[in-house]
């Protein structure tokens, strides 16, 4: 066990696991935020793994989620927007964290691997998971309010 | 490690099966019990993986990892999760077409006010 | 120790599982599964499957929620008119 | 029967089969067990026709039958689904209006839609080297279709969706794996065996013999599946709309009704 | 020869692709008849395989020949038994096939392919599974003709019964396919093996079983005999078949659950039957015990339907229970008997489901009671049911005669008595609809009052399948039965047929060391005749007494388990394994 996976455990085990919880219980604008939450904190903590594991092969995985999470949640955005419109989600404080975390990871990452193809791969992951998480939430919050059926 | 977590990812998918089951048995709306089919299904994933795992073992998957420098797991329950992953969608995709069609011709998806099979 | 995050993967996959049970309402429930597809491919990583988690993954965060959610805009859309038809 | 005496029969049949897997986990071989004959066996095999990644040497190559039949299972899903969600007499289209989404989101859309195409494209061309394969990739690319439906509207989705074009691409994609292992069985030894190619340098984009080739028809296959699957629902979801259902036209953005078509 | 016999998959399966391809722009007649004659190539391809079957085919699929005894690929075994499977799956497709030519019109608009070509997906389903040596890739094959068959029943769209019936259907069994798939997990983890040979090679180097055995051999039970219809896993059945278009009807209950039972067959003869699986005692008990209880279950339900499509289900379940008594014998008499049992069967309940389409799309019911006397111009069709009939009762020179005969034999004792009366009370509903609809003899049964709300589906009110009710009965529909029926007669009448069977059954089990014959003996016939007289009687009192017959106030409860609520099938489903669990359980203990 390595230092990689002991973060991977504890951005699971705490991060995860309060979406996990928040995903569960609650008015449906907590359940969607966790969602997103779920992906964003999923995303680095599968970059963490793949680091841990040594296998720079893992890092699709990371790729995949941080494309699909995001749309994943714009899914529910746009077929729920009548749902939420009347009790819009907010949770800017939470959302920027995930984002500054899967940031701070892939920063980390980015110097333990050095200048290399990985490298770009890295940063691409980075972009689309910070971007498409923070886009994603603030859809969920109105900015596809004017999306309606269709 | 102690013996419990040499058995609990079995125990695991036995739970999830379980729960699966009671949900489906006990659920009151169709596409609630279409969810609960593919909980049902989760439990034969992780009882299938982690059938294959080996300690300090990594993926068969050798694009970056020189052959025979590491242990593997098992791949053949891989593949046949992968299998099991795309059966899954499909019936899911199959059954949620059927409770479209429920939906329709009998107005409701609650499973207490379908009354029209039985004897 | 090296079994820790495989325990943590483990405890998610079965509580969000149970969730998904417990939790009735559909819409509510595709939620849930959504994060449990992805709590599985996590759990399916570091069981050091990652071509299932790759096809979990692919499956479960926007496949599987947009076919529930649509069944469920298909089923809400006519129980709404029942409902104004009945006295 | 009513619900408690349902609950009653659950508890007993939950009770049962729970006391007899719980038994069966304790006589479990330890997790995380050496002994995987059927494993070493297949790693060794797909080494030897110079596949890296073992987990797609055991689908397409050593157990390419089921995933013949995992293929057609998700065909004939779709075609069920096609047959089910189909446009009944007494249901009429209605066309949904464009829907206005808000710029980010539609920038977003129009960014990742090429992004996930070419990873799509990626994961089913690596299938066979690193984990992925034609099953993920074929579902990320279909996925990506759909953003444009979150992004632009339906109509915009339909523009690029032309769905009796993917009904045969996935018809013929299934034909193809088909072809190939009737190949097999015609110039090589055996249906679907891999001994018509060669099995080329391990870890490059050609190696392994027919796997690319088998990898590269299931992901056409499932890319159109998944597409043909969705426009299905989306179809229900959207633009069919029958006589006992909610047609508030205001709310939902429907104009100009057509009578079946 | 051998490297053939994946082709009983992929012909199909390429005939499926290519309908599904040009099934837009083509018409009807030419997508049926590219059905037809794929459907009917299979079947060709596996009757000439199954002649060449001794000694049995095994192939690697792929090539992979075993090294040192182990190989990495998967095994297609085409002995007698899954040849023959195979190739009366494939004769009945072109079967049914032929028989939707004109009585079957609900083609999705504008893609005449559709149907046709997910009948031949089911084929090449049900011919991989027949002959899957492999555990998972059976469970691949079983998948498939589950999916196909939802699709199938659910396929009138309209019509709110079949979309209930079809959903319930999928939940159950794909419940217990997942059932299943955990059973060959728990298998794989002990044995590390998938091919069924190798793992019950494996178990018997393991040990005396255990509690892992036991799992793996409840679930994978479970798994087939929900497929199976067995008792307390049948209650989808009634559902399914009294919704399901005609021609899927006759797939249904003439193979697909027979495949069930074959698969239960398959999987004692080489997973479980050696030291390491389970002892011969439990197997027999937990056998005989279900197959009792479907049996007398199946029996009494049939005799209390009405809706007609309905009753032949309950008969398809009681026969089902005849089937696992003879199998739970456990010897190659038994086996013999099945074996012919099925062949018979398939073709007497397919052409008794043909005739009873006809009634649908003539009259626009199946309800015994509202078409009293309403077919007696169809003259045709009444022999053909009352053939049938007789042929279920087990009326010699019929295959289901022979096969009832033999596995009377082999199950000897008080358990006789239940194949008698099983199939005479199923048969004697069956003649009992015939005497009411074809004859309209008796009196017109009366709704009691008060019989708006009974616990029952009536049949009245079905829609007729083709868009307008039949003015004339078309060729192609009577001719299918009676070909079925000529069949059904021939597996019992042709000589050499059954010594055929019991070789092909010896050399799959015994590798031909252990030799049967069969043949139809005195005591035989004699039960047979013994079984039609009855079912005669009873039909007969039923018509003209109707109320000393009647389902008394007590048979409620029994009906009431019938709910049409997939909760309560699921909760039946889960109680099964238990009770199969219980019924093997000593095995364990004492080992």
């Amino acid at each position: 066990m390595n230092g990689w996976i002991l973060a991977a455990t504890a951005v699971l085990g705490a991060g995860v696991g309060a979406t996990v919880w928040g995903v569960a219980t609650g008015p449906l604008r907590r359940r969607v935020v966790a969602q997103n939450l779920s992906t964003a904190l999923a995303c680095p903590a599968l970059l963490l793994l793949a680091q841990g594991y040594d296998r720079p092969a893992y890092v699709d995985l990371a790729l995949v989620l941080a494309l699909l999470g995001p749309v994943g949640t714009l899914v529910f955005a746009r077929l729920l927007a009548g749902e939420l419109a009347g009790d819009p989600p907010r949770a800017r404080a939470l959302t920027r964290s995930a984002a500054g975390l899967g940031a701070g990871v892939v920063l980390a990452l980015c110097v333990a691997v050095g200048p290399s193809r990985a490298l770009l791969k890295l940063l691409v992951v980075g972009v689309l998971l910070v971007g498409g998480n923070l886009l994603a939430s603030r859809a969920l919050s109105g900015g596809m309010a004017g999306a309606r059926r269709g | 490690m102690t013996a419990v977590p040499h058995v609990l990812p079995y125990l695991v998918a036995v739970w999830v099966f379980l729960a699966g089951a009671y949900g489906l048995a006990t659920s009151r709306n169709l596409i609630h019990a279409v969810g609960c089919l593919s909980v049902c299904q989760a439990a034969t994933y992780v009882l299938l993986l982690a059938v294959g795992y080996r300690d300090g073992a990594t993926a068969p998957v050798f694009s970056d990892v020189e052959p025979g420098t590491r242990p593997v797991v098992d791949p053949v329950v891989q593949a046949l999760a992968l299998t099991d992953v795309v059966v899954g969608a499909t019936v899911t995709a199959l059954l949620l077409a059927l409770v479209v069609q429920v939906a329709k011709r009998h107005g409701t998806v609650d499973p207490d006010e379908l009354t029209e099979l039985r004897g | 120790m090296g079994e820790a995050v495989i325990v943590v993967a483990l405890l998610l996959v079965a509580v969000s599982a149970t969730a998904a049970v417990a939790v009735r309402d559909p819409v509510r429930q595709s939620l849930v599964l959504a994060v449990l597809g992805v709590v599985l491919a996590v759990l399916f990583t570091v069981l050091q499957a990652p071509d299932v988690a790759l096809s979990q993954l692919a499956v479960g965060s926007a496949l599987t929620p947009l076919l529930l959610l649509l069944t469920v805009r298909k089923v809400k859309r006519r129980g709404r008119r029942r409902r104004e038809n009945e006295p | 029967m009513n619900p408690r005496t349902r609950l009653w029969l659950v508890a007993t049949g939950g009770a049962g089969l729970a006391a007899l897997l719980v038994a069966a986990c304790l006589r479990l071989p330890r997790f995380g067990g050496d002994r995987h004959p059927y494993g070493d066996r297949a790693v060794h095999a797909s080494l030897e026709r110079h596949t890296a990644n073992t987990v797609a040497s055991v689908n397409f190559d050593q157990r390419a039958f089921d995933t013949l039949g995992e293929m057609t299972i998700l065909f004939a899903a779709v075609l069920g689904c096609v047959v089910l969600l189909r446009q009944t007499r007494d249901e009429h289209r209605a066309h949904p209006e464009p829907a206005d989404v808000a710029r980010p989101v539609r920038r977003y859309a129009l960014l990742v839609l090429p992004v996930a195409l070419l990873t799509g494209l990626y994961v089913v061309a690596h299938g066979q080297l690193s984990p992925g394969g034609g099953f993920q990739g074929g579902v990320v690319a279909a996925t990506a279709l759909h953003v444009l439906y979150l992004g632009a509207d339906y109509r915009a989705l339909e523009r690029v969706r032309p769905v009796g074009a993917y009904e045969v691409g996935d018809a013929l994609a299934t034909s193809a794996y088909l072809v190939t292992g009737v190949a097999g069985l015609i110039g090589g030894t055996a249906f679907l065996a891999n001994t018509l190619l060669p099995y080329g340098t391990f870890n490059t984009l050609s190696s392994g013999g027919t796997v690319p080739l088998l990898n590269a028809a299931v992901g056409m296959e499932v890319a159109c599946a998944v597409v043909v699957l969705l426009a299905g629902f989306l179809d229900q979801a959207v633009e069919i709309v029958d006589e006992g259902e909610d047609d508030d036209r205001a709310g939902d953005g429907h104009h100009h009704e057509e009578r079946g078509k | 020869m051998r490297h053939l016999l994946p082709l009983l998959v992929a012909v199909p399966l390429l005939g499926a692709a290519l309908l599904a391809c040009v099934g837009r722009v083509v018409p009807r007649a030419f997508a049926e008849a590219v059905g037809c004659a794929v459907s009917a190539g299979t079947a060709a391809l596996a009757v000439v395989l199954l002649l060449d079957a001794s000694p049995p085919l095994v192939e690697w699929a792929g090539g992979w020949e075993p090294v040192a005894g182990h190989s990495v690929g998967i095994v297609l075994v085409g002995d007698g038994p899954g040849l023959g499977m195979a190739a009366l799956v494939s004769l009945l497709t072109p079967a049914a096939l032929a028989y939707s030519w004109r009585s079957f019109d609900a083609p999705p608009r504008g893609n005449a392919g559709s149907f046709p070509a997910l009948v031949l997906l089911f084929q090449a389903g049900m011919c991989g599974f027949a002959i899957a040596g492999d555990l998972f890739n059976a469970f691949v094959w079983f998948e498939l003709m589950s999916v196909v068959a939802y699709a199938l029943t659910g396929h009138r769209v309209e019509e709110a019964r079949a979309v209930q019936g079809a959903l319930t259907f999928a939940v159950v069994n794909s419940l217990g396919a997942y059932a299943l798939l955990m059973g060959i997990a728990l298998l794989y983890a002990r044995t590390g093996e998938l091919a069924m040979a190798e793992i019950g090679r494996e178990l018997d180097a393991y040990g005396p079983p255990d509690a892992l055995v036991l799992a793996g051999f409840v679930l994978v039970l479970t798994g087939l005999l929900v497929k199976a219809a067995a008792v307390p896993f049948h209650f989808w059945l009634p559902d399914a078949h009294a919704v399901a278009p005609t021609p899927v009807c006759m797939l249904l209950s003439g193979v697909m659950v027979e495949l069930g039972v074959f698969g239960v067959w398959r999987v004692l003869g080489t997973v479980f039957s050696g030291p390491g699986g389970l002892p011969a005692a439990d197997v027999e008990r937990a056998l005989m015990v279900l197959g009792a209880l479907t049996a007398a279950i199946g029996a009494l339900m049939c005799w209390y339907q009405r809706h007609i499509k309905r009753l032949l289900a309950y008969s398809t379940i009681a026969h089902t229970g005849l089937f696992l008594l003879g199998i739970g014998t456990l010897t190659l008499e038994g086996d013999d008997g099945v074996a012919l049992y099925v062949v018979g069967h398939a073709g007497v309940k397919a052409a008794l489901f043909a005739c009873t389409g006809i009634l649908l799309d003539r009259f626009g019911s199946v309800d015994e009671h509202v078409l009293h006397g309403r077919a007696r111009p169809l003259r045709g069709v009444a022999v053909l049911f009352t053939a049938g009939a007789l042929g279920l009762a087990g009326l010699p020179p019929f295959g289901t005669a022979l096969g009832k005969s033999v596995t009377e034999e082999a199950v000897g004792g008080p358990l006789t008595v239940v194949y008698v009366l099983a199939s005479a009370v199923t048969a004697g509903a069956v003649l009992r609809v015939a005497a009411r609809v074809f004859l309209g003899l008796g009196p017109r049964p009366q709704e009691a009052a008060g019989d708006e709300g009974a616990y029952e589906t009536t049949g009245s009110g079905e829609e007729p399948e083709t868009r307008q009710p039949l003015s004339r009965v078309p060729d192609t529909m009577t001719a299918v039965p009676a070909v079925l029926l000529a069949g059904a007669l021939a597996a019992g009448a042709v000589p050499g047929f059954a010594d055929a069977v019991a070789r092909a059954m010896s050399e799959a089990t015994t590798a031909g060391l252990v030799q049967t014959s069969v043949h139809w003996t005195p005591v035989g016939v004699a039960l047979g005749l013994v079984s039609t007289l009855l079912a005669v009687g009873l039909a007969a009192v039923a018509v003209v007494r109707p109320k000393l017959l009647a389902p008394p106030a007590r048979a409620l409860p029994l009906r009431r388990l019938q709910s049409g609520h997939v909760g309560d099938y699921v909760a039946w489903l889960l109680v099964g394994t238990t009770v199969l669990g219980v019924l093997a359980l000593p095995a364990v203990l004492t080992g």
